[in-house]
């Protein structure tokens, strides 16, 4: 049964981009927990919490032999009370503490939203600055095996419009340790959302502590034609459609935003400057989510660079269905960023323009 | 209150007939045909067949995702069960639901939800409906210790208690949730067995025992139709296998083995079977009977399931909306 | 204190588009509670429920007097358990009533999310289509006088990007009533935000019994030049912002899409494509709000009529402060929704073309 | 145990100080200079003056949107209170919060929820922390009847007697939730008070008699701190004014104006002079004394109000985020 159980059995493809100083392989799960391990070696305050953070299966790996090597009073079980869970976490971050809440899916994180956005990240801000919310919630998007409606949902849409909630999205295993120990180290409230998919991967994480800036982005691969936006672990989809179309002369740039909020804005400009085609790729809900804010972003700041209407590819406007077939119809990967890539590049302004203007007007 | 022996051979059969299924589908499991992840219910068969025996068909009840249990108990379709574990257009929810959602609205079961307790203020609101077309419909509402931790439970038993609402609340305690022991999870007893009687009727049981849950949900079915209220029952169980799949993708070290064995010789189907067997309400011959019976509808129903179609991709996006 | 009570003391607009059958000047809350009386009168399976749907302030007046006229079994107040009393009303929905759950402020409904978004709106296809959910949600979105960060959030964005769940978001007494009607008509769960600056209207209601199809939108004003496109009490600031500058000669097109999901995306079109030039209004935060997604939308299926990159007016990305001189500079109106369009009146394509294309790529 | 001459001096400074308060508030409200919904805490005095009364400056309060009295008891600085009313920088939480969001850091108030029982878990949060760090830092946790609706509390509690958390529940029974009786929202008595005493030490009070509160609270507390856990107070009051703004603000109609003229009669400040009085541990000139020295502290806080500045509008934006 495929559900619970990942094997950590690939390797992240050579992005080229970072951690020169090692050659440390290290799985996915492997690179989170060894950022809990430092953390909380490091500092007294921080501790671990959640649902199945001491089993056996620790959360995916991530966890796991934390309980044994810090104890009970740091590393600790909950009731499945994510309410209140939730407001004990920020009440502990307020009383000088540094929770990581480990909340599984973020389905469950919709029993949180009130402590959540009407609290953690209002805090700061509603006290003029007296005080401030030190926690980490972490949450790792389930997908496959009849996962269904209510165990699968990407739900970045719904936290990435809330102010005073930073949102992380990591990709690879150097990120996903570098912007844990970030948000661990951060002052503000963070919400870290990673993919089960992300858990497959093996890739290079240097053994020393580091941080990684919240707000900064990367560009995975470089290409003048066009500009591929790509959330969590469909950087790794953008980028094996971007080599596959390299074949095609089409050069495609692609960029991992890593942190949804504060968004790289200047990263992605740049590139649309230079590009003037774009597509965004989202593991959630295509209409009002991450997309559709990147998308309004550029064509408002780079409107005069676009060359082609930016692409959205998104997933469809449904909730998950269990079945496999459905399921199949309701992913997507490298096929559909290719497939968008090439519709963009296709586009011709000219042409178009008057096609469509002739069209619509007459509509109209 | 004696059963009879008919009912106490329906309840056997019922029984009988939820752990085959169960085993069945956990012999299966493997073999990737079923892509959803199950949560078997063997152990806890005695709870759905006891409140599920003394209920009409058209009461209500509310699952979770140990869903399979109340679904049959209640009378749910088993080809339509099997259909939906195989993801097929004939299960009971055209294989978009899958394991943990399964639906039959002809026996009042109106949907299972695999966020822990989020049917229990479902349940309630069923109750409600009822209620205000005279209560005769009695909505008996199915979660686990895991569930009885988040505060939906207290707020709708106090609705419940409030508006006296026809439900009955049924807390299967397995002592689990996934890998965590109820005593990591809760302090001391469950607050509701000490609210006043008279606003909820509140018991612990044997939820091993399917006589003593049966006259229990008796007790309280009678009083929500009635009209004095909900009540609260809390049945002692156990899950013999892990969390979800079957008993060898159970992970290893979270539980005293002993602690298992000790529950396997609770097994309330087997516990019942000699019971009935030494009061000679049923024959060994009798039983065997059943055994083949229930085979031969496994049989058809995995037969069944494996014929039914798939849903096809482009399907996708029906049923968003109602019209 | 203005803070709990509004009279409704000025006149709509006369955007001369609806009720030309009727000159009955009815106030706004009147309209909801007519609409509300006719549906308890009609189907005995509706009823209303919420906390103090029987006060004597009765929900700003939407819901008085109506426990006395329909008893307490179909109009009574709930404790406070959110969460819960909405898993009631989905399971009284699915018992075959049709509740219509008066919820206040839409900062309450995050303690309702796990029901509304993992409950109600997918209750419908996770069963393939079994069962069905008519229920109805309202709430009200707060504004003024110190309500501050938790009693005055516009989550529009939120419930926007949610598969399943209907959202509308009235502008007029017309609208408010048939639209009502038309949400407790409907099979599906169906969120009403309204906001409590509606409530200071005035306008033309029939007394009969109508409904407003839900997914379409109205043009409240036509123009040539610009389109705004305004949520809720914007409609009327956008409209007065528009008859101002027709002084000055810009003829700006008004649209009310009045429910935003489904949203009338041809409507929309059909302006853009004359007019070229958008400003989309809306009170909830800018980013990833409901302005996103109709920008990401028109910039994408109107690429080529675009003139003018899209404005995007809505809430700055913080909470609501408390103090007046801070609300003052939070929230909007007339004033800059006029702005915008002269914004996007004002922008000349080609200079800024060449402009933008020389600064960006010097700098990228 | 008597509290003693001057800790009842104390307490009844207390009362009467946060009591002139309120009414000043009241006084000015309809000159609509504090344009911020204020919950005037008349009537409750003796609560959080009997709890805060038993704490120590470090331990902690969480409190909600009628927040002035807590703040107050606890000593947080009047002078900001009142300019956070009048949305000023000076005030308390800049102008930014208003009157449901105090923040004292010094008082151990780290800021109040006006979301209903949203403060809880916070306040169940900082037991948690004080007990990562040794546990001799006592959290109170102050929340209405209309709170005790929410589910939150039943996790939040299960929680704390989980973890044996140095936390004190103090529900404010006023009967009142803006217009709903508390018998149209709660069944029964509260469940709490069934739970396990060593679990969770358990009392109703006279919310109204502020020596029988603050016996209470320094058992509570002194439970607290030796490690033994949270407990649970319900303080039965009542809210004499309307929910928000001034007395002429309430709606009428939802309640028996002879409930109030009861009520009005137990005022825990009058009878609690009088009992003073009687036993001669005050004399009137004391309290004459007393109200001058108010007096002239409010005057200066509305002075100290009055004067101070209005955060800029482009201050908007600062305060999102801590560096
Ligand atoms: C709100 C929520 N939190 C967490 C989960 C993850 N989860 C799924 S099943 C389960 C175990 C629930 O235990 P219990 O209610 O005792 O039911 P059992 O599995 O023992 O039958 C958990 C924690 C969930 N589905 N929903
Ligand atoms: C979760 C939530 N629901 C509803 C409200 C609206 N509301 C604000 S104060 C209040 C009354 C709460 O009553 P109670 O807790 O008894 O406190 P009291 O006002 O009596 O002091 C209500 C319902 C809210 N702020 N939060
Ligand atoms: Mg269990
Ligand atoms: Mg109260």
């Amino acid at each position: 049964m495929p559900w619970s159980r990942i094997e950590a059995d690939c390797l992240e493809p050579n992005f080229g981009n970072e951690c020169e100083d090692t050659t440390r392989l290290v799985s996915y799960q492997d690179a989170i927990r060894e950022g809990l391990r430092q953390a909380l070696a490091l500092d007294p305050n921080v501790f671990v919490m959640g649902q199945g953070v001491d089993d056996p299966s620790g959360m995916f790996g991530a966890t796991r032999g934390l309980q044994e090597e810090f104890g009970r009073d740091r590393v600790f079980d909950t009731p499945l009370a994510e309410t209140a869970l939730t407001g004990v976490a920020v009440g502990a971050a307020l009383g000088g503490k540094r929770p990581v809440y480990f909340h599984n899916r973020p389905d469950f994180l919709l029993l949180a939203m009130d402590q959540l956005v009407n609290h953690a990240s209002k805090w700061h801000y509603m006290f003029g600055g007296a005080v401030n919310v030190p926690l980490v919630v972490w949450a790792c998007i389930g997908r496959g095996w009849g996962s269904a409606a209510q165990h699968s949902q990407a739900l970045q849409g719904l936290f990435f419009h809330v102010p005073g909630l930073k949102l992380i999205m990591p990709s690879t295993c150097f990120d996903a340790k570098g912007l844990l120990l970030a948000a661990i180290k951060d002052n503000n409230p963070v919400l870290i959302i990673d993919h089960r998919f992300n858990f497959k991967q093996n890739g290079l994480v240097p053994e020393k502590m580091y941080t990684l800036p919240i707000g900064k982005g990367q560009i995975r691969r470089t290409g003048k034609d066009v500009t591929v936006v790509a959330v969590s672990h469909l950087v790794v989809e953008a980028f094996q459609a971007a080599e596959e179309l390299a074949a095609q002369g089409v050069e495609t740039e692609v960029i991992d935003p890593r942190t949804l909020r504060p968004l790289d804005e200047a990263l992605i400009l740049q590139s649309v400057c230079k590009t003037g085609r774009v597509v965004i790729a989202d593991t959630g809900w295509k209409t009002g989510g991450v997309t559709a804010e990147i998308a309004a972003m550029i064509a408002q700041k780079a409107f005069s660079s676009l060359k082609a209407p930016i692409e959205r590819v998104a997933s469809p406007d449904v909730p998950t269905p269990a079945g496999f077939t459905l399921e199949e119809a309701f992913y997507f990967g490298k096929k559909k960023i290719k497939q968008a890539i090439l519709k963009a590049m296709n586009y011709n302004q000219l042409s178009a323009k008057s096609k469509e203007a002739s069209r619509r007007c007459r509509a109209g | 209150m004696n059963p009879g022996v008919e009912k106490k051979k329906e309840m056997f059969y019922a029984m009988l007939r939820i752990r085959r299924i169960q085993e069945r589908i956990e012999s299966c499991y493997l073999q990737d045909e079923m892509k959803t992840p199950v949560h078997l219910y063997i152990g806890q068969e005695a709870i759905a067949v006891g409140v599920c025996s003394a209920l009409k068909k058209d009461d209500y009840i509310s699952s979770n995702h140990r869903s399979h249990g109340h679904y049959l108990a209640k009378g749910g379709d088993l080809r339509a069960l099997i259909a939906e574990l195989h993801c097929k257009k004939e299960g009971c929810s055209k294989g978009y639901g899958g394991s943990m959602h399964l639906v039959d609205t002809s026996i009042g079961h109106l949907g299972s939800s695999s966020i822990v307790g989020g049917g229990i203020p479902i349940g309630t609101g069923l109750a409600l409906a009822s209620k205000m077309n005279g209560g005769q419909r009695v909505s008996a509402v199915f979660f686990g210790d895991g569930a009885a931790d988040e505060g939906v439970l207290y707020e709708s038993i106090n609705f419940a208690m409030l508006k006296t609402l026809p439900a009955v609340y049924i807390l299967e305690n397995n002592h689990w949730s996934v890998c965590s022991h109820v005593s990591a999870r809760k302090a001391g007893d469950n607050i509701f067995h000490q609210a006043l009687p008279d606003l909820l009727m509140s018991r612990k049981i044997d939820g091993n025992n399917i006589l003593a849950v049966y006259q229990a949900a008796l007790e309280a079915i009678e009083r929500a139709r009635r009209g004095s209220g909900p009540s609260f029952l809390e049945c002692e169980t156990y899950r013999i296998l892990g969390h979800a799949g079957c008993e060898s993708q159970d992970p290893e070290g979270y539980r005293d083995c002993a602690e298992v064995k000790a529950w396997k010789k609770k097994c309330p189907v087997d516990n019942f079977r000699e019971q009935l067997l030494k009061e000679k309400t049923m024959t060994p011959a009798e039983i065997t009977a059943m055994e083949i019976k229930i085979e031969i509808e496994i049989d058809d129903a995995f037969a069944f399931a494996r014929k039914s179609p798939l849903p096809a991709g482009r399907e996708l996006e029906n049923h968003l909306f109602c019209e």
